[in-house]
């Protein structure tokens, strides 16, 4: 299952009901001002870390997003980059989808 | 209804994470669920996070000059949409219990609402 | 593959609809089908006629409606969600149709996959 | 008292427009002015003489447009953020006009207090 | 000072920011999906409770929002009462007014 | 401008706490911060919370098809508007620094910007 989050994990809760739910061997997609989640020093790194640690869950970002928001070479170790082709792959390998809007 | 649409059964899942009235997801996410049941469809829908609001007893919006969509939740039941599931934890957090909801449902935990997540064919969160 | 859109945020206010054009683009691209997207909630605002972006920023409009005309893309308007908004056929940019939710579900069942967007 | 009131929401879709309504009239019952309301981001939508909510449903564009005809509140349209999203004076309703954003800043002088309602 | 805040504390980060920097002797005014912060065994009980003791803050709701949420008699002790009048009332009241959306 | 605007000089704050992009607050804001200008009031910009993102170097909007409007800050001194507030304990939450940001700014604690927060006559948030 793919798990798409697009909210800052500093604003909202999005992201925390989203790692509540996400199963092992799903994935879950930072998008938009989602992709505060993955950079260095912020307040989801660690949880993200013991995630795809212990419950082999595959974090994703949008790059575009990343990049936009001038974040792109400060991402924590581990975290896949997609572009927008790349997410639609992730969407179609997966058998489903959730956005945590 | 198209050709190819009839005799498909999906499993869809409405997901409600959003309080009522201060925004309209709520009462606009309502709209399609009813339009669903005329699908045949195999419909859930989960409330969690501040979703659980949604079906809190006693809403009153006169004061507020605001439509009261609650009383729909209870209407449900008469478009055959009866699986309703509320997470455990949501509702402990803002200090609610079964008791406070003015529809039955099915409380569960958050790791048996991943498991039926994970089964749907289609998910719709607003 | 086929794919369903869902978009439930108007143009420019959230970043929704951009990520949702640029899914549609690179799915198109990448050979899939992307057979409807359904505009919900503020995402009806998508369709308006009337919006004039600054000059230096994109039309998202436009892009829509060109996404339909080159790829057949069927661009959904909710009509309850649209009259609430203000969005008639009067305003209805081109490309774009009004009609019901059904619509929506009915995406869901025909399409491999639905994603939704929104904020 | 001379109340300036911002909106930065769009009609229905979040209660910020409500509460500011609310809280003009309250302020208007009391005995205070509300000189100006600024409608501003998605806040435009306000000014849409296209909506049509269900029957059962407050109009919202028509209690803002009555606020200006009884008790002569200046309803102000942001140009900028009206013409990204598409209102101009074809759909613009009763009550309202559409000018620069200095009306804000002016507002915030004129005005005792300026209080905000968004999202 | 009036603060004002309108965002459920569950989803959003709002009224953490807005306890951050309210002063001694200033007022929150809860509204709309805020006042789901006043309600009993809520998330924010313990942290306004403590603002109300120790810093001498003043916190109000808007009734009509409560009630519409089905929350009016489930609401912690020390916490004022408005409606749009009272609302009027606390911003005509106070110097200045600050809206944390 | 109107005769009664004139002479009047006032304190006025914009309160940004929200992220460039996902969505278009910030970039209004800043519109309604250039027009200010022509208003000769005391104008200052606080940044706290996702608002200091808005001020991270390098973005680079062309892969995402949105408009990069972060140069503007840059121009900012040439509206004679200086007075750009960070509040630290955002900025050290998210893992930046002074020199992550655009333009010169003033770093100072939550409880300094709230005294400065107190003594202003408008404060407008987005």
């Amino acid at each position: 299952m793919l798990h798409i989050v697009n909210k800052s994990p500093f604003e909202r809760n999005s992201l925390e009901s989203c790692m509540r739910m996400a199963q092992e061997g799903s994935t879950i997609l930072l998008t938009e001002d989602g992709v505060f989640a993955v950079t260095k020093g912020g307040v989801s790194e660690k949880a993200l870390k013991n995630l795809m640690a212990s419950k082999k869950i595959s974090v994703c970002a949008l790059w575009p997003d990343l990049e936009a928001r001038g974040m792109a070479d400060n991402v924590i170790d581990g975290v896949k980059m997609v572009d927008y082709g790349g997410f639609v792959d992730l969407v179609a390998d997966s058998a489903n989808v959730q956005s945590w809007l | 209804m198209d050709e190819d649409v009839s005799g498909t059964v999906k499993k869809f899942m409405f997901v409600n994470r959003k309080a009522p009235y201060g925004t309209i997801y709520a009462l606009e996410s309502l709209e399609v669920v009813l339009i669903s049941a005329a699908f045949d469809q195999d419909v859930s829908l989960v409330f969690c996070d501040d979703g659980v609001y949604q079906l809190k007893k006693g809403q009153q919006t006169k004061a507020a000059g605001m439509k009261n969509f609650s009383p729909t939740f209870r209407a449900l039941e008469g478009y055959d949409i009866e699986k309703l599931y509320v997470e455990k934890e949501s509702l402990e957090a803002r200090g609610l219990t079964e008791d406070d909801l003015l529809v039955d449902v099915t409380v569960m935990s958050s790791a048996e609402m991943a498991d039926m997540m994970a089964e749907q064919d289609v998910v719709i969160s607003f | 593959m086929k794919f369903g859109i869902l978009v439930n945020e108007g143009p420019y206010t959230h970043q929704a609809t951009d990520t949702a054009y640029q899914f549609a683009k690179a799915a198109i691209d990448k050979g899939h089908s992307v057979d409807r997207v359904f505009f919900y909630h503020d995402g009806v605002n998508n369709s308006s006629a009337l919006t004039e972006p600054p000059q230096d920023d994109r039309n998202i409009v436009a892009r829509w409606t060109k996404l339909a005309e080159e790829h057949g893309v069927d661009l959904v308007v909710c009509v309850a969600a649209a009259l609430r908004r203000g969005i008639k056929d009067d305003n209805l940019a081109a490309g774009f149709r009004i009609s019901g939710l059904g619509q929506l579900v009915e995406s869901g069942i025909q399409s491999d996959r639905l994603v939704v967007f929104g904020d």
